[in-house]
This record gives C-alpha cells, structure tokens and sequence, in this order.
C-alpha cells in the first residue's frame, strides 16, 4: 500500500467531471461500516435483554429479590469507572485529531487502565457471590437440592452471569484493540489524518459502555426499591 | 466529519459537560428507589438508562447531524422493539395454562 | 488503465508468485465469488447424497438400508448443510460478490480484505461441521432447528454443529455489512438508488436481513451452549427454562432467513425477465420497494412456526394476520413481471425457460405456504410433509432454481464462453417434471397425516413415497446432465463475446469477457434507467475505453 | 382388538367439517390466484415470441395504477377472507369447553409412549393405560401375523363428549406433540408446561395417533390409538375396577411392562449391546434389586460409565410392577 490513491474521475455526457468514491480511503464507509457492526451487538444483547424480560414477567418477586441482593456499590462504582474511561477515550481520540499523539497515548492508557480495574472489581464481586454460594454449577444454582433457589432467581442470576460475563468479555477484547491500537500509533499506521482505526475503536469502547448502562440498572437496581438491598 | 476544522476547547468542553450530566444522572439512579417513582421502579430506571444511553449516543459516539446513521440505528431498535412488544407483550402475557405448568408455578426448593 | 491498489496480484497479504497462492489469499471479489462457488457446490453434493439416502429409506414401510438414528442424523446433516452451509450464502457470496459491484460500477466491495477473510471464516465454519461427522457419537440429530430440550440432552455433536452455525452465521454477518456499506459508497456516480439494478436491491434488502437477524441466532445458540455447559437454566424445563422461548429465539432469526434466500434469488428474476423480453421492467419502484417492504415485514411473522408449540392463541391470531401481509408485496412482484412480458419479445433462451418455470413453482411453494398460515389448517399440517413440500417448492422450485436460471444466465459472463443450449433447455425440462414428481405427491401425503422426520410409515403412504423416489432419481439425473453441459461449455464453448445476451446493466458492459481485474476500465456516469430498451435493443451504448455513453 | 392401520382421512369429529371447508376454500381461491399468474405467463410467451415479434412493435408500457391497484388491494380482499377463516378454526380448536361437561384425561408423552390416566370413577379407581407401540407384523400377503400393542395402548373415549385432555411430558424429557388426523388436530407436549387439546368425536371407530414433534430415535414408532366407543359400552368399563383396557387384557407381568414401558428401545434385554442405554443382560448378577429399583426411579444418580444422565427417563411405578420388572431383569421372567 505505498502508493497513494489517486481517485478517478467520470464524466458525464456533458463533459462535467464527478469524483469517483473508492474503497480506498473511505473514511465514512469505513465508520459506517463500523456502526452497522454495532448494530449486530446491539441485537445480540436485545435478544438476551428478551430473554431477561421473558422470565421476568414469569417471576416478577424472584426477580426482585435476586436483584436486592447483589452488591450495588460495587456496580455503582464500575458504572463510574466506566463513564470516567468512556471520557477519556474521547479525549484521546480528540487530541490524536489535533496531532497531539503523545497525549493520545497517555489517554489510550489511562483507559486500558480503567478498563483493567473494571475487571479486578468484577473479580471481587464474582468471588463474594462464589462465597454466598451463587456462581455457575454451583451450591444454590444447582437444582433439587437444599440450598437450591426458586426458579426465577435461578434465571436471573444465570442470565447475569452470562450477560455479564459477556460484557466482560467486551473489555477484555476492547484492552487487547487499545493495545494493538498502539502498537498501530507507534508504527504511524495510525495518526492524526489516517486515524479511522483509533475513531471506530473508539465507537467500540462506548458501546460497550453503552451495553453497562443497561446492564447494570436491570441486574443491581430493580431489586433497590424497599426492600432492604446489599450484602 | 471534518479532521481539519475542529475546535479542541469546546469539543473537550463538551466531553466534561456530557461526563457531568452523565455522573449525574447515575447519582439519580441510585437515589430514585428511595426518592420518585418507587412504585414503579424498574421504569424510572429504565428511562434514565435510555436518557444516558441518548447522552452517549449522541456525544460521545458523534451521532448529532449523521442522518443516515441515526436512520439505521432506529431501525434496528425498532426491530428489538417489536420482538419485545410480541414475546413479551402478547406471547408471554397470554400465557396459557400457566396455573398447570411446572415452570410458572413449580414448588419453592425451600 | 490506471493502477489504483495493491499490485497486480490483489492479495490480502504479500505478493505470491504461485498462481494458487494469488487465489487463496485474493482480494478480488470475482475470484472470492468463483471459490465460494466451488466450495458450496462440493458441500451440495454432500446433501444432496444424504437427501438421496432418505429417499431410498422412504421407498417403503419399515427399515431399509439405514437404521432411526442414522436416518435422522441423514437428515439434520441435509438440513444444516442446506441450509446453513449452501442456500444462506448462496446466492450473495456467489452472484453478490461476482456481479454486484459490477452492476453499480465499483472496482471492488468496501472492505476487500474484509471481504477475504470472511471467506476464509466460512471455510472455518464448513470444517467444523465437517469435523462434528467423524467426531464422537457423530453428527447432531436435532434437525436443523435444534430444538430444545432435546439438542441439550442428546450425546451427538450439537455444540459442534452450533459452533459450526455460529461462525457461519458471523461470516454471513460479515458480508452482509460489506455489502451494505459498498452498496451505500461505491455506487458510481449518478447512479441513485432508483437507477440500481434491481438485482442488486435484491441484495440490499437482504444485507438488512443478514446484519440484523443474524445476531439473534448468534447469541441463542451461545445460550444453548452456555445451558449445555453451565445448566444456566434457559431453555432447560427441569431447571425452569421454557423450550418454546428456544423456538421463539430460533424462527425469530430463521423466519427472516428464508427471505434471505429469496430475495436475491427474486432480484435475478427481475434480471432476467425485461432482458429476455426486451423490454424495459414493468414497475421498477413497487419491484425495488416490495424487496424492501418483504424484508421488513419478514421480521414480524416468525410465530407461524410456532402454531402448535404451546405459544399463546392471542399471539398466534397476531402473527397469521401479520404473515398474509408478507403474500402482498410477492403476489405484487409477480403481476410485475408477467406485465413486463406483456407486448414484449419474448426470447427463450435458458435462463429465460428456467425464470419462466420458478414463477410456476414458486407460485406453488408461496401458495401452500398461504394453506398453513391459516392457523386452523396449519394446526392439522403443522410438522406433516405438507409443510416439508411447501419449503421443498419454495427454496428448491424457488431459490435453487433460481440460482440455475442465474448460473445460465452468468455464464458467459464469468467464463466468456457459451454453453449449449440444446442440452441446458433439456436438462431443464428433465428437473422440471423430476421436482414436480417428488414433491406434489407430499402434499397430499402431508394432507393424509404422513409426519416429517417419520424414517418408517404406516403403510398407507407407500405410493406417494414411492412416486417421489422415482422423481428424485430424474431430478437428480436433470442435475448431473446439466452440470456437465456446464462443463462442456466451459472446456469446449464458443467465445461468448461480451454482452450476448442484448442485456442493458454495467455488468455487460466489460472491455473483455471474463472481466478484467479491475473491472470496468473507467468508472462510467450513470445517468440512464437500468433496463432502457428502444425497439428490443439496448439504449445506452459506452466505449469500452473512456466508458463514455456513444449512442 | 384389530391392528388394521386406519383413520386418516377419516372424517370423525365434529372439527372436520369447519376445518376441511377452510382449507377446501382455500385451495379453490388459490387455485384462482395460480392462473391469474401462470395462464397470462404462458399466454405472453407464445404471443409475443421472439419469432412473431417485430422490433418496433414491442410495448413501452411500464406503469398501469388501475391494474396495480388491482392486483394489490384484490389479493389483500383474499389474505383476510383465509385470515378470518383460519382464525376462526383455530378458535373452534383452542376453545376449550367448560370442564365440568367434559371429560378431563390426563396424558403424559414421553420417549417414547403414551400414557394416559383417567379421572377416579365412582369407587376411587384411577384407570392408567397406554405405553409403548408395537408394529404388528405382517406376512406377505397382507394379514396379520403377529398382533401390535396398538390395542391395549389406545385412548378409550365416549362418542359425542367433549374430551380435553391435559398433556405434559416428564421434565428430564423432549417435546412431542400429540397429533390425531383422523380429528384435524394437534398440540406440542412440552415438558414444564401443561398444553391442552380438546375434540368431540362422533363416529365409532379407532382412529390413529402420532408423535408429530421431533423426539429422537423412535419418534417414527410414538404411535397411539383413539378408540371411540358408545358411552354405554364406556361406561360400562369405566366404572369397573379392573385395571384392564376395555378391548383386551392388558398383561401386568415384568415382561409385559418391560416391553410396554418402552424399555426395549433403549436397551437389550438379552445382549451387551447398547442401543441408547446400556445392554442389560446379566444385569441382576451385577446389582442387587434395590440398585436396579433406583435405576428406574431416580436414573440420573449411578450413571454407568460412558453414558450421560438425563437420558433415561424418569419411571413411576406402583410398588408391584416395579417389583415385577426389576424381577423381570434379574432373571428374564
Ligand atoms: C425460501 C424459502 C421460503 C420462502 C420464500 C417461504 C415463504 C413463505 N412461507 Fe415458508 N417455510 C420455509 C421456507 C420458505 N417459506 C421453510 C424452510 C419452512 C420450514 C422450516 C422447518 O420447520 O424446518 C417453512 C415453513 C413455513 C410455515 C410453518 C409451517 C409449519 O411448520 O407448520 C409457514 C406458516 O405460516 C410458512 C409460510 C410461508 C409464507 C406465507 C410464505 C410467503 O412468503 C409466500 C409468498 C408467496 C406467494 C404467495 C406466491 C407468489 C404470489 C402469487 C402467485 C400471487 C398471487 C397469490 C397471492 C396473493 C396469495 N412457511
Ligand atoms: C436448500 C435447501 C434444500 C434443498 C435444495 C433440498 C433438496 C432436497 N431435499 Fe430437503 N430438506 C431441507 C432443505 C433442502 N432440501 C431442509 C431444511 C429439511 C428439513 C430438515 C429437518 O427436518 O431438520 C429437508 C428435509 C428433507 C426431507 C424430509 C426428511 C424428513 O422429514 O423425514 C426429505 C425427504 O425426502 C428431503 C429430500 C430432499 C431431496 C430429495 C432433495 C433433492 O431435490 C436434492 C437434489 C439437489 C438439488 C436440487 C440441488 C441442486 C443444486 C446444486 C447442484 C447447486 C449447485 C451449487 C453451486 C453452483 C454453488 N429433504
Ligand atoms: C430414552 C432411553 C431409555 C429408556 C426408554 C430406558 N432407559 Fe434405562 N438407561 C438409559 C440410559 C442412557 C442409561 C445410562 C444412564 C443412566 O443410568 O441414567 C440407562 C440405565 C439403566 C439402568 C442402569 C444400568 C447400569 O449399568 O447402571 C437400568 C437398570 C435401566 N436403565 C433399566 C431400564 C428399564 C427397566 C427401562 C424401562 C422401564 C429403561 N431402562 C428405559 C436409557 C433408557
Ligand atoms: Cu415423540 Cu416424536
Ligand atoms: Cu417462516
């Protein structure tokens, strides 16, 4: 890829000239190329959202009460830590417009930070609930024993394992694209004309944000009303 | 989208204040149960999702003024839309013979 | 020609030297298109043997030559393959992809090695299926529908076919944004949306279909996965999971993938019916917005699979009135073809014999469909041979045949050489009579109460399967003699010249045939209406070199 | 009782008129809707063949609003005609009627049987029939060499009631949908659910049942029989105390049950192969009586190696067929 695209011309039929769109280059097909594969993941988590909400009507109090006892302040505090490296995400992008690439970068890293304690704090909360006996194939999730919790609790921490662990997953993949991003900015693959990678990652980034802020109401809030909630 | 013609100042003004509301209004979601609309709970939170996921959208994410994307992404939520106004709204709360069933109505473990 | 990218090669990667190394690692749609091709047909093959298997099982009452287990395998292995693996690709990973960007004037689709990779994904895909036949207990024996419960309980290789599914699924996904996005940049200019060839709105509405149903299917079967695994409790009953919530999840997908198929395969029709009567479209716009508005209404319908499952009455009342809705829109195309042929001239070639005879078939197939979303009618025929004949007519008498009438029309496109046409009108009348043979006797069998997926029947319904077996021997005999007079047309055909069909899109409008790399030589100015005829020839004429209208 | 295979396109319940109708209609209108496309298609290509037409003659029309309007709003006209006729069966089907008039029968569907239990008559018996199909065996000639179980395993209803039964599958199980040509109708057996299905039959007469839901290696044998008897003669044995199907004995020794229980399709009786489950020859030397009694009870506890828990079914027995068939397994009588 060396050289430089030239685009081609067309002319119509009264010799006036039209600039031909390549692939090539395409800064806009490449965006929209990006957001129509976010619009997969938003289907994705619609389909599993559907499947939450079915059971839900089914077990409306198990719901609840499932909901009342996950840890709130933890998910509270990864939704800011969220919104805070969703910031700074944005702000990277923004300087790498205006040419500051070291300061792109340092952002790029706060944000691979912020999404790293994001995990660790997951961690906590999946080894608290292992410690309470909910976790996959595991004491109350298990069914027909002693412990085992009624149907619909059952569900709803399933689907929240999942879901969950699904937007994990998210992360994980979005810390290895920050890295390879800069990997790409180092080799100035990446900079401050070319830089449709660094804006699409970005889009990524805040769609997994996104995916939280329905995530984290629908698991850790909809238990929070009256009932008393937390550990 | 232009790279050239771009106000650093604001654009990054604009990112704070989006940051603001958007602290804000997770401030919001943790007080609400307790503060408005606590009969009706699961809906309060669902709408300030949608208010921040809106924020997002629109800011963080560039959608202001992309007609053609805006276009695509309501289409797509349209059709979530509809999939939960059918399975949810009709299958589900019709739900037949759900006094015999086992999964609606099984026995308690404890 | 100006040098616009890469090298001469179009490779992903490197420059190789070795001829197959170039097309392994190609970036050039044509190519891409022709191995999509190759591959398909290999894996057809396969499914259609096991789909042969049936048949002679079917010959008569009581078992023959393979056992309950085997015969089901047989037929979960023809499903997934025909389906997943052929029939969902199918015609837009081979025409999308070889004639697309060709018809709006691109050099290429938007992400080229996107585009490649994908490809190879599908490839991916196909070996994990593959691999699920030796593995083990075997290939799964769910049918292709995977319903739950029974999907989590059997020991056969269900992950690895949804594994399998999954990944097709994402490569299906893949070229669906590709499309899209090419379609919405790379038009050449002038050309707006009402100038598209209709073919390619076919793809358009189906590049919907594929970015936005496929998720769907993608995130259930990683539920039944995490069920099998992790007893999350989904789909699981005795965990309080509700099996019909699997079948919602599935159709919900499923249904708008039999548009997918048939859309594109409507877009060649509406190819080939102005060309060979030389006439321009009757309606374009209710053509063009009707794929549209299918495609749409095609997501809404899905529960009429489910008429029996245990969903609600109220749900089902919803969703017959809503799948009527899907029969307007076709029965509009229709009209507007057989009015394109109105005071036309006619030319019988091939391709035009083969659209003629899907509008009989597919007519039929649409028809029945119509019989069993009458939800009363649909709660007799629900799971019988009535609805397996009604599928057979449409993807089979629709889509497949289709994709030969595309096949024949192509051709001398994509290899510059021309077959016979002797031979290709008789193979196509020996699968005409052959396909009508083996699938009219199942509707009335289906009537009579003959279930699908029955490897042994009451002795009742032996004549219908036996007129059918004997239709799939001429079928499939229709099928070898036309293939190999694709061959032969291929090795030893005339020089088919550049547009022998009189045909009006870009796509006949190449410096040489096959096309060269980068296809057109210049990019032209579109200012004209797809099919523009005056007195049965083409209007618009270019000169090859400057791409510039002569006429 | 006759094995003789019948009863599909038998008009036998009060359904059959309403639904054939529908369809019927149905297929007479599309039939209609066909030609409009096919005959004007065959018409246009021999009038205006290439050979007849000369090139200035050809046509320019692309656009006619009459014909369009036509061709869309007719078609809708029909789509709702089938719409309100197809909703109309379909609420004939899903109506239930009012318990209390009808006969309620519980069924259970399973791999690979069918089961029913009746309401307690008069003196408090619970009459429980059904299990496994057998195919009768036929010499060449047609007749009947060796008879099925189709008899003993059927449905025994009164003529002119109304019937609903009450279906589910056990929960460890697959769907199967209970399907009666013979009556136009049918309904998915889900496990966790309960989905019901009702009919009034008014012809005398054994119709057929079959498993119309995918359910795995014997879903081709889940056959039943619906017998409709005069109500007298219903009558007559429902108030009795025997245990026996009207139309036959129903054999309640270890062999009998093993085979109508559907044991045979899983496993040999007489070899180590393994058809689903494992072979079971030799297996009272292996366990003793109260382990194979717990194999059949609760089958996901001592999973034997190489295989997965969750296939076996779950059984219920009375205390003495259960002795009877575990009998049966140690010593093949
Ligand atoms: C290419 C594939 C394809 C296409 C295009 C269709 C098209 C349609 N299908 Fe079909 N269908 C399948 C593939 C397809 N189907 C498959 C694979 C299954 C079974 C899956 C399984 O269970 O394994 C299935 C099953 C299936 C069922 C469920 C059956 C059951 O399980 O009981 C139903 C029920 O409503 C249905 C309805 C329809 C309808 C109404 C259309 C309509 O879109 C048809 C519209 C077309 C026409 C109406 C004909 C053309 C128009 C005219 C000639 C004009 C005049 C006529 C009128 C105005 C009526 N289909
Ligand atoms: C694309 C879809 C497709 C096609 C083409 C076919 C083709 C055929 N099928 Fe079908 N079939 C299915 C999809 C298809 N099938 C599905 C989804 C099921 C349900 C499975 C389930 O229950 O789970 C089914 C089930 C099914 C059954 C019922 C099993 C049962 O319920 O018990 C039977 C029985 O005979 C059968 C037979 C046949 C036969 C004889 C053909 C013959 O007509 C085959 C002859 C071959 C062709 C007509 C193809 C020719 C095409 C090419 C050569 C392509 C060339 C390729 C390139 C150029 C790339 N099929
Ligand atoms: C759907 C298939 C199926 C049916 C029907 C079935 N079984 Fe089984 N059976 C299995 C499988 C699979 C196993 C092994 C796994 C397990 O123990 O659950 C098994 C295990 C057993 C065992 C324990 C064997 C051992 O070595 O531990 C016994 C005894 C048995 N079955 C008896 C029966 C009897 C008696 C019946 C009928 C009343 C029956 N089975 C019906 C599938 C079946
Ligand atoms: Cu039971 Cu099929
Ligand atoms: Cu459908």
């Amino acid at each position: 890829m060396s050289h430089e695209y030239v685009p081609e011309i067309a002319t119509d039929r009264e010799g006036n000239e039209h600039v031909v769109q390549g692939w090539q280059g395409d800064f806009y097909g490449g965006k929209l190329g990006f957001w129509m594969f976010m619009l997969t993941e938003v289907l994705m988590f619609g389909a599993m959202f559907l499947v939450l909400a079915y059971y839900n009507t089914l077990h409306p109090q198990d719901f609840i009460d499932a909901s009342a006892s996950l840890n709130r302040w933890l998910g509270g505090t990864n939704t800011v830590i969220l919104l805070v490296s969703a910031l700074t995400m944005g702000l990277g992008l923004l300087k790498m417009r205006v040419g500051d690439v070291k300061g792109a970068k340092l952002m790029i890293w706060a944000t691979i930070l912020l999404a790293a304690v994001f995990l660790i704090i997951k961690g906590f909360e999946w080894t608290a609930e292992y410690n309470h006996g909910i976790f996959l194939m595991h004491d109350k999730l298990l069914v027909g024993t002693e412990n085992s919790l009624p149907f619909g609790q059952k569900l709803f921490f399933g689907m929240y394992f999942t879901m969950t662990g699904l937007h994990g997953f998210h992360i994980i993949i979005g810390i290895g694209l920050m890295l390879w991003l800069l990997k790409r900015i180092n080799a100035g693959k990446v900079s401050q004309d070319h830089h449709i990678l660094y804006w699409n990652i970005a889009l990524y980034w805040d769609i997994v944000h996104l995916i939280w802020v329905f995530v984290f109401p629908y698991f850790y809030m909809i238990g929070a009303g009256g009932v008393t909630g937390g550990h | 989208m232009d790279t050239n013609t771009i106000d650093y100042k604001k654009e990054r003004a604009g990112y704070y204040k989006v940051l603001i509301g958007l602290l804000l209004l997770t401030a919001v979601t943790f007080i609400q149960p307790h503060l408005f609309m606590t009969e009706s709970n699961f809906l309060a939170q669902m709408l300030i999702a949608v208010l921040k996921a809106w924020m997002i959208l629109m800011y963080y994410m560039h959608l202001k003024g992309e007609k053609l994307i805006i276009w695509m992404v309501w289409f797509a939520l349209s059709i979530v839309l509809v999939f939960f106004i059918i399975v949810i709204g009709i299958d589900v709360a019709n739900f037949n013979n759900a006094a015999g069933s086992y999964i609606t109505s099984a026995p308690n473990a404890n | 020609m100006s040098k616009t990218y890469f090298d001469e090669t179009h490779c992903a990667i490197g420059h190789p030297k070795s001829t197959f190394m170039q097309w392994m690692l190609t970036v050039d749609h044509k190519r891409i298109g022709l191995m999509y091709a190759a591959v398909m047909f290999t894996f057809f093959f396969v499914a259609v043997f096991t789909a042969l298997l049936m048949r002679f099982e079917l010959f008569a009452p009581g078992q023959q030559f393979i056992d309950g287990p085997t015969f089901n395998q047989a037929f979960t292995l023809h499903g997934v393959i025909m389906i997943f693996l052929f029939i969902i690709p199918g015609i837009p990973a081979i025409f999308g992809n070889i004639v697309m960007p060709l018809m709006i004037g691109a050099k290429d689709v938007s992400f080229p090695r996107l585009n490649w990779a994908t490809f190879w994904l599908y490839i991916l895909g196909c070996c994990v299926a593959l691999a699920s036949l030796f593995i083990g207990e075997g290939v799964a024996d769910t049918g292709w529908t995977f319903y739950a419960p029974y999907s989590l309980n059997t020991d056969t290789n269900v992950i690895m076919a949804l594994t399998a599914a999954f990944i097709l699924g994402f490569a299906s996904i893949l070229t669906g944004l590709n499309f899209l996005v090419t379609i919405h940049r790379l038009r050449a200019p002038g050309m707006t949306f009402f100038k598209m060839p209709l073919f390619v709105w076919g793809i358009y509405a189906t590049a919907w279909i594929q970015l936005l149903a496929t998720p769907v299917i993608g995130i259930t079967l990683i539920l039944a996965v995490m069920e099998k695994y992790f007893g999350i409790g989904i789909f699981d009953p005795s965990k309080g999971g509700d099996p019909v919530l699997f079948q919602h999840l599935f159709w919900i997908y499923s249904h708008p993938a039999v548009y997918l198929m048939i859309l594109p395969a409507f877009g060649i029709m509406s190819e080939i019916i102005p060309t060979f009567s030389r006439k321009e479209i009757f309606g374009y716009r209710t053509i063009a917005l009707s794929s549209a508005s299918i495609a749409g209404i095609g997501y809404l319908v899905w529960g009429h699979h489910l008429y029996t499952s245990g969903m609600s009455d109220v749900a089902k009342s919803v969703f017959s009135f809503l799948t009527f809705f899907v029969a307007i829109p076709t029965g509009v195309k229709f009209y507007d073809w057989i009015a394109t042929m109105y005071q036309g001239k006619i030319v019988l070639s091939t391709p035009m014999i083969w659209g003629l005879g899907t509008i009989i078939t597919f007519a039929i197939g649409g028809i029945t469909g119509i019989t069993i979303t009458m939800i009363g009618v649909d709660i007799h025929l629900q799971d019988t041979y009535y609805s397996v004949a009604h599928f057979h007519y449409a993807i089979l008498g629709g889509v497949v045949f289709l994709m030969f009438a595309g096949m024949h029309y192509w051709f001398p496109l994509i290899t510059g050489k021309m077959y016979k046409e002797t031979h290709a009108k008789a193979a196509f009348y020996i699968q005409f009579v052959g396909f009508n043979l083996l699938w009219f006797p199942m509707f009335i069998a289906g009537w009579y109460g003959m279930p699908r997926r029955y490897f042994d029947y009451l002795p009742e319904f032996q004549i219908y399967h036996q007129v059918s077996f004997y239709g799939a021997l001429i079928f499939v005999s229709g099928l070898i003699y036309m293939f190999w007079t694709f061959y032969r047309g291929w090795t030893k055909g005339e020089p088919s010249g550049t547009n022998p069909w009189n045909a009006t899109t870009l796509e006949w409008h190449m410096p040489s045939s096959p096309p060269p790399l980068e296809n057109h030589s210049k990019v032209p100015y579109v200012d004209f209406n797809p099919y523009e005829y005056h007195h049965g020839e083409p209007v618009v004429k270019f000169n090859y070199e400057t791409m510039q209208r002569i006429d | 009782m006759s094995n003789k295979l019948e009863g599909f396109s038998t008009s036998a319940s009060t359904f059959n008129a309403d639904l054939d109708f529908a369809f019927w209609l149905h297929i007479w209108l599309s039939v209609g809707l066909f030609l409009s496309v096919v005959v004007p298609m065959i018409y246009f290509a021999w009038k205006y063949n290439a050979n007849k037409v000369k090139n200035e003659d050809i046509g320019k029309v692309t656009h006619n609003t009459t014909l369009e309007i036509l061709w869309t709003l007719i078609p809708v006209a029909i789509m709702m005609l089938f719409f309100y006729y197809g909703n109309t069966t379909m609420k004939m089907f899903r109506t239930m009627p009012a318990e209390a008039q009808s006969l309620v029968i519980n069924v259970e569907g399973s791999k690979w049987k069918w089961k029913y239990t009746y309401p307690a008559n008069a003196s408090g018996h619970v009459h429980e029939v059904g299990g496994v199909y057998k195919k009768p065996v036929m010499n060449d000639d047609g007749s009947i060499k060796e008879h099925g179980t189709m008899g003993i395993s059927a449905l025994y209803v009164p003529k002119d009631t109304n019937i609903i039964l009450k279906m589910t599958a056990p929960l460890s199980d697959v769907l199967h949908s209970y399907y009666i040509p013979a009556f136009r109708t049918k309904q998915d057996v889900v496990p966790g659910r309960e989905t019901t299905l009702w009919f009034n039959a008014n012809r005398v007469g054994s119709y057929d049942v079959e498993c119309a839901e995918y359910c795995g290696a014997d879903h081709a044998y889940m056959y039943s029989k619906v017998v409709v008897m005069e109500k007298a003669d219903y009558e007559a044995w429902y108030n009795s105390n025997k245990g026996d199907t009207p139309k036959g004995d129903f054999p309640k020794d270890g062999k009998s049950l093993y085979a109508s229980n559907g044991c045979a399709s899983c496993h040999s009786i007489d070899s180590d192969t393994i058809l689903v489950g494992p072979g079971l020859k030799g297996i009272g030397a292996k366990y003793d009586s109260e382990y194979l009694a717990n194999a059949l009870t609760n089958p996901d506890k001592d999973v034997p190696e190489g295989f997965y828990p969750g296939i076996m079914p779950t059984f219920k027995f009375s205390d003495e067929d259960l002795k009877n068939i575990v009998k049966y397994m140690e010593t093949g009588k």
